[in-house]
């Protein structure tokens, strides 16, 4: 008997948890993981809807979302080697020459 | 105190610690574990919200095979603790406030948008894998296969970028 | 065979694009063949289609092919169609027939220039367009064969673009023929905001719905409008007063395509196109009026340079503008088959004398200048006996084709009952044929008889032209002696008893507009019509005996002539001046305006003021905002929080707000 | 205390069959070190293990004891204490976690007057459990070499880390056939659907229509356990011990009972999905109904065996202990044969563990007689071989079942 809501605030504090990582951590695979929480989040309150609407649609975002993070991260990481190859670090403020 | 919300609590708890901790943390490898826990235990929300296919996918792609590769890289440039610098004021003064207050926001809204009838009982159990499969191959088919594309573009980019030289 | 029609001009463009694309590969041998091949496979198509026509009952004409929609724009439409009616049809025949013995000719004439596969490209590049221009079934599909033929007569003048004053010639040509376009095109769309549409059919048919307009210029309406815009682009592209000065220019480009575009087909083009509008015309007896007296006062005035020009293509060039005014005096008086069948005609002739003036440079290795030449009657006889057969036909004299047509024309304008004054025109036509004779005889005295006055070296090289120049010359020769035989006038025919076929054959064509223009004709009794024909002969013979004693028995006379008439001498000499008038008059005031006042003023300082001004503050803002882009990723991930918030807030606002 | 006992039989059921489970699992662990010193031995034609104990079957305890009593040591360099410790934990807690949803029996049978299955959680999802969980095991691996922080350990952890996660696909792959066939993904409902024989001979198991998958899983499996061949993270000749080179004690001994329990589990899972499970291979008619007794026969054969075997012994108390084994064996075999209903229910048991066995020896043959792999030639043959296998067998199963749908 536990309320939707709950879950839906839970999956709110875990996105703001995401946020606040992308936006405190500086190693930019931790900011990667921060990404992969928010969207943790999102899909925990797309399958509470799913329930509430009894509907598996919801789910099946759910699914969508899993596989795209799967190739983001693919790509996300081989980049990250990339950068830690040239730059020979992690840290996201060395990474700042596309400005002006 | 019936036995779902107890796990409820339970497993909620943890993911928030897990949450936590991945902020808090300053060491990518532990922030990868606590990143972990949280999936755990989101995927036995899944089960409590009976989504027992995604509480699997879950475990299996996000666990298994996404955070493998993310601790796969970690060993690999063997990521030491990340170092204090503060170039972006941005994020600070600007996006932490806001940010707290966005949740602050979110939380609110998802909590007072919804009627208390809402609730979760363990029995209502919807999410038989085979259900999604049909949904997948029929109403999703066309997305499916472009996910599938997607994929595939993934792959040959990330073959292409991690290449010493091209 | 009619469904071959579309191969008509694609033929040519194959050709063209063959030859535009490999042609510097091919030998000269293959380009030739290609060439001169695709011209003739067209016109062997377009005799077909003759053939096909002349099997089907006369009603079946005019027909309308349409092909594809080539612009569709909202009630604006535009087929690719082809209209095919008699007056089409002998105007296919006509560009391909002559076209394709100028191409056998341009063989032998080009055989030793560069850019042989060039100018052959051209060639059929031009055959193309022009026969989209008299094939076209709309005034659009016409305007781009008429621009076609423009854009090709640009690039052939100017063939030879190593030599300042062909390039300067393409130019000229091309810039005074978009001053006429310009009245075209504004034609187009007063005609497209009137009637709706540009197709044929319709606008002639909404036309031949309205009234007749009257003649005064102060009540003149729509139609004489769009007729008169429509004869401005004639002017140009016909080389009428006031803008006739790019043709004589014009000759700088090869002597076959003065033949071809700029005397038997091209210039035509302006004829053509007012014949095929006569229903507006027909309409807009003001238009047709201001069409006679142009067409008269050209034929007048140009036959007058035309006396004392000594460059032999000048002289025809002149002589070509004026026979276009003649064309254009036949169609104002209303007599639109007589202008056409003078269009014939005149293609045959002055296509046959501009190549025969072609074989003679040749012979002289490039000499034009009729001062230099003389007694090369013996050494080219080929040459000289067709030179000979188109100068009679042009003087128009009995039995050549020249005599036929332009005598119709003249009587046509004398009795034409819509005309005014249409005894003046026909004098100043009447005149225009004398001189014409005088100038066309002296010529022919100046080059082929008398005594040689050129030098010794270039006298062993005079050699009669090849074969297969003088195929062509001969072929030419011939039509140009019995061209005239179709259209034998009603006066003469009857006696014989043979009907003038021209007439009758293009009958369906006019009947509507001549029907009402001819409605109050005036019956005429035949023994007028002879006895002003005769004089107009009798005219032609004098001018013929002028000339001979001018150039053959005592050229003293003409020297003392020109001694004591030494101011119009000159006047004439210098073309009265009409190029300088207009330097002077528009193009130095257009340079210091262009330069003066839309360059150094309103370009500098307005426009490109204008578009600084805007970079400078662009540049100033972005120079504010960039301090945005830190380049470090938190803080973007900080601004896409922010604006996150702010949506989801707009969103929510009846939430917090409760 | 018994009231409530009552009250919630199910609860009480599931903390005794959990026990039971561990306590078996962990003994057969054991045993199965016993069992593959033994087999390679006499493979290679020496004695192995035969002081401990009559032919060293007191060995494992011995063991044991020792890696319990053995200095604990953590190396100084240790990149993340807790992760270091945290690894071996985590391999040996995973692999146990498989069995858990292992059904051994048909459902339900009736015990003490309750009834239960023989399994501790029927969930619908059981493939997909086990398949997550050994997922998991990664990071036992790849945590134990990044922490140890030494080179071998990493180059053993990262090895290991690639392989298993590219033979995972394979795996997970050739499993897609059998679901195809069986529609479900519920263990105890996939070894139902291979109940039945063709033409009442050949028992319509799921190696026949599937036996390319179930190459592809078998040897995916092996190379899952990270055993011989593919034991590459732990190849002594290169890597000293490879992730668990820096490990000592108990420790290390976590780890090998990890990879024995994950040797269990993939055997039974290779049974469960290709060889049907519980199910007697004999036709179910009223002639072949003899072959219920075949537990009590062999229980009885060895007992009498061991009973021989005891007068070869020379110490007393071997002899002590053989007597002892062999007699009750024989109690077993009595019992069953008397006790109709036990009979029943040892009948899934015993078959399931039977072809378990079969397969744990495969297990070991394989390591005493195939060399290791180069690494190239792992990768090479999982990405290049395995996988497109195992993609080929699912469209050539999906046609067929499509086909047979209609």
């Amino acid at each position: 008997m536990v309320p939707l809501s709950y879950y839906l605030v839970l999956s709110a504090i875990l996105f703001g948890l995401g946020v606040v990582g992308f936006l405190l951590k500086r190693s930019v695979i931790t900011i990667f993981m921060s990404i992969e929480l928010m969207l943790n989040a999102v899909n925990l309150a797309f399958v509470a809807f799913s329930y509430h609407w009894q509907a598996l649609s919801g789910q099946v975002f759910v699914f969508f979302v899993i596989v795209v993070a799967a190739a983001e991260a693919a790509v996300g990481l081989a980049i990250i080697i990339l950068v830690f190859r040239t730059r020979a670090s992690l840290n996201v403020e060395r990474v700042n020459l596309m400005k002006w | 105190m019936p036995a779902e919300t107890v796990l409820f609590f339970v497993f909620g708890g943890l993911a928030v610690l897990g949450a936590l901790n991945l902020v808090l943390q300053r060491h990518p490898i532990h922030s990868a574990l606590s990143l972990i826990l949280v999936m755990a235990a989101l995927a036995a929300l899944y089960l409590l919200l009976g989504a027992e296919f995604i509480a699997a996918i879950q475990v299996i792609v996000y666990a298994g095979a996404i955070m493998v590769l993310f601790v796969f890289v970690i060993m690999l440039l063997n990521a030491g603790e990340e170092e204090r610098t503060s170039m972006s004021r941005a994020a600070r003064y600007v996006g932490l406030p806001v940010a707290g207050l966005l949740l602050a926001e979110v939380g609110y809204l998802l909590y007072r948008a919804w009627p208390e009838g809402a609730v979760v009982e363990a029995d209502k159990f919807l999410g038989r894998t085979g259900p999604i499969g049909r949904l997948l191959f029929t109403d999703f088919a066309l997305p499916f296969e472009l996910t599938s594309v997607l994929i595939l573009i993934a792959v040959l980019g990330a073959v292409v970028l991690a290449k010493k030289e091209l | 065979m009619l469904d071959y029609l579309w191969l008509v001009p694609l033929l040519p463009l194959a050709g063209a694009f063959l030859l535009g694309v490999v042609g510097r590969r091919l030998a000269q041998s293959t380009v030739s063949l290609i060439g001169v091949g695709s011209a003739g496979l067209s016109f062997g198509v377009s005799l077909g289609v003759a053939a096909a026509v002349a099997e089907m009952p006369a009603e079946s004409l005019p027909m309308v092919k349409s092909y594809f929609t080539w612009l569709a724009a909202g009630s604006f439409r535009v087929e690719a169609v082809f209209l095919l009616d008699q007056l089409s049809l002998l105007m296919i025949l006509v560009v391909t027939g002559v076209g394709f013995l100028i191409h056998v000719y341009s063989i032998g004439y080009m055989a030793h220039e560069g850019g042989y596969y060039r100018f052959f490209a051209y060639l059929n590049l031009f055959m193309f367009f022009m026969l989209l221009l008299v094939l076209a079934g709309n005034y659009a599909l016409l305007f781009v064969g008429w621009e076609g033929v423009g854009l090709c007569s640009y690039l052939l003048i100017g063939f030879y673009f190593l030599r300042k004053s062909a390039a300067d010639a393409g130019k000229k040509a091309f810039i005074v023929n978009r001053i006429g376009d310009f009245g075209f095109t504004l034609a187009l769309l007063l005609m497209f905001w009137t009637f709706g549409s540009l197709d044929f059919t319709t606008v002639f048919g909404r036309a031949a719905g309205m009234p007749v307009e009257p003649a005064a210029w102060g009540q003149a309406g729509v139609l004489t409008a769009i007729s008169l815009l429509l004869f401005s682009g004639a002017v140009g592209k016909s080389a009428q007063i006031p803008l006739y000065v790019w043709l004589p220019d014009a000759m700088e480009g090869p002597t076959p395509v003065s033949a071809l575009i700029h005397a038997a087909t091209m210039v035509a083009a302006g004829v053509y196109m007012v014949a095929r509008s006569h229903v507006l015309f027909a309409h807009a007896p003001l238009a047709l009026t201001v069409v006679a007296a142009v067409g008269c006062l050209t034929a007048f005035y140009a036959a007058t340079i035309g006396l004392v020009q000594t460059d032999i293509k000048r002289v025809l060039a002149y002589s070509t503008v004026s026979q276009l005014g003649y064309m254009f005096l036949g169609l104002g008086a209303g007599a639109f088959a007589a202008g056409i069948f003078h269009l014939m005609t005149h293609a045959f002739f002055k296509a046959l004398l501009f190549l025969a003036a072609g074989s003679v440079i040749h012979a002289m290795n490039g000499e034009q200048d009729i001062r230099k030449m003389g007694d090369l009657r013996g050494k080219i006889p080929a040459t000289y006996w067709t030179f000979l057969m188109g100068t009679l036909a042009i003087a128009g004299l009995p039995g050549f084709s020249g005599f036929f047509s332009k005598d119709e024309i003249l009587w046509q304008a004398f009795s034409s009952p819509s005309l005014p004054l249409g005894w003046l025109l026909w004098l100043g036509g009447v005149v225009a044929a004398m001189l014409t004779s005088f100038y066309m005889f002296r010529l022919v005295f100046l080059t082929f008889h008398g005594q040689a006055r050129y030098t010794p070296e270039t006298a062993h090289h005079v050699h009669e032209s090849p074969r297969v120049m003088t195929g062509p010359l001969a072929a030419l020769a011939l039509l140009s002696v019995i061209g005239g035989w179709v259209g034998i006038p009603a006066v003469l025919g009857e006696r014989a008893g043979i009907a003038n076929l021209f007439e009758h054959f293009l009958e369906p064509v006019f009947s509507s507009s001549t029907a009402i223009l001819r409605a109050d004709a005036i019956a005429h009794s035949h023994s007028e019509e002879l006895g002003l024909m005769g004089l107009t002969v009798l005219l032609a013979l004098a001018g013929l005996t002028v000339a001979y004693t001018f150039y053959l028995r005592n050229p003293e006379l003409a020297r003392q002539l020109a001694e004591t008439f030494r101011r119009p001498y000159q006047l004439l000499l210098g073309k009265y001046y009409v190029d300088e008038i207009y330097s002077a008059a528009i193009i130095r005031p257009l340079h210091w305006l262009s330069e003066r006042v839309f360059w150094q003023e309103v370009d500098v300082k307005v426009v490109d003021g204008a578009f600084n001004g805007v970079a400078a503050r662009a540049r100033s803002f972005g120079l504010w905002v960039r301090l945005l882009q830190s380049g470090n990723t938190r803080s973007y991930g900080a601004w896409v929080v922010v604006g996150a918030l702010v949506i989801l807030s707009y969103f929510a606002r009846d939430y917090v707000f409760r | 205390m018994t009231d409530w006992i009552a009250r919630h039989p199910d609860l009480v059921f599931a903390v005794v069959k959990i026990v039971l489970c561990l306590f078996l699992l962990l003994t057969a662990v054991a045993y199965l070190t016993w069992f593959e010193r033994k087999l390679i031995a006499h493979i290679q034609s020496r004695w192995g293990p035969h002081r401990v104990g009559p032919h060293g079957l007191l060995q494992p305890l011995a063991d044991g004891l020792k890696n319990l009593f053995k200095e604990d040591i953590i190396p100084a360099g240790v990149t993340s204490r807790f992760v270091y410790l945290l690894a071996p934990f985590l391999a040996v807690s995973l692999s146990l976690l498989a069995v858990a949803v292992i059904p051994f029996g048909p459902e339900p049978v009736e015990i003490l007057g309750a009834r239960t299955g023989l399994h501790i959680a029927d969930i619908n999802i059981g493939l997909l459990f086990v398949l997550a969980v050994t997922s998991l095991g990664v990071y036992a691996v790849a945590l134990a070499g990044w922490s140890s922080n030494s080179k071998y350990s990493l180059l053993g952890g990262l090895r290991s880390t690639a392989q298993m996660v590219s033979y995972e696909i394979a795996l997970t792959l050739s499993v897609i056939g059998v679901l195809l066939l069986a529609g479900t993904l519920s263990l105890r409902e996939i070894v139902e659907a291979q109940a039945g024989h063709w033409s009442g001979v050949v028992p319509r198991w799921f190696i026949f229509p599937q036996f390319v998958a179930f190459l592809c899983f078998f040897i995916s499996g092996v190379a899952e356990t990270n055993r011989a061949p593919f034991d590459l993270p732990e190849a002594e000749t290169e890597l000293v011990a490879g992730f668990h080179t820096e490990y000592s004690s108990m420790k290390f001994a976590m780890f090998f009972m990890a990879e024995y329990a994950h040797m269990i589990v993939t055997s039974l899972v290779a049974s469960l999905l290709f060889f049907g499970g519980w199910l007697s291979p004999f036709p179910a008619t009223e002639f072949w109904s003899i072959t219920r007794y075949l537990p009590v026969v062999l229980a009885a054969a060895l007992g009498g065996v061991l009973l021989v075997d005891v007068l070869r012994q020379r110490t007393g108390w071997h002899r002590l202990i053989m007597a002892a084994v062999g007699l009750g064996l024989l109690a077993v075999a009595g019992l069953l044969a008397t006790q109709e209903t036990l009979l029943a229910l040892a009948q899934g048991p015993f078959w399931l563990l039977g072809k378990t066995a079969v397969f744990l020896f495969v297990f070991v043959w394989t390591r005493a007689t195939l060399p290791r792999f180069r690494y190239d030639q792992l990768m090479a043959f999982g990405w290049k071989f395995l996988v497109p296998l195992a993609v080929l067998n699912i469209v050539v199963t999906s046609f067929l079942v499509a086909w047979r749908a209609g």
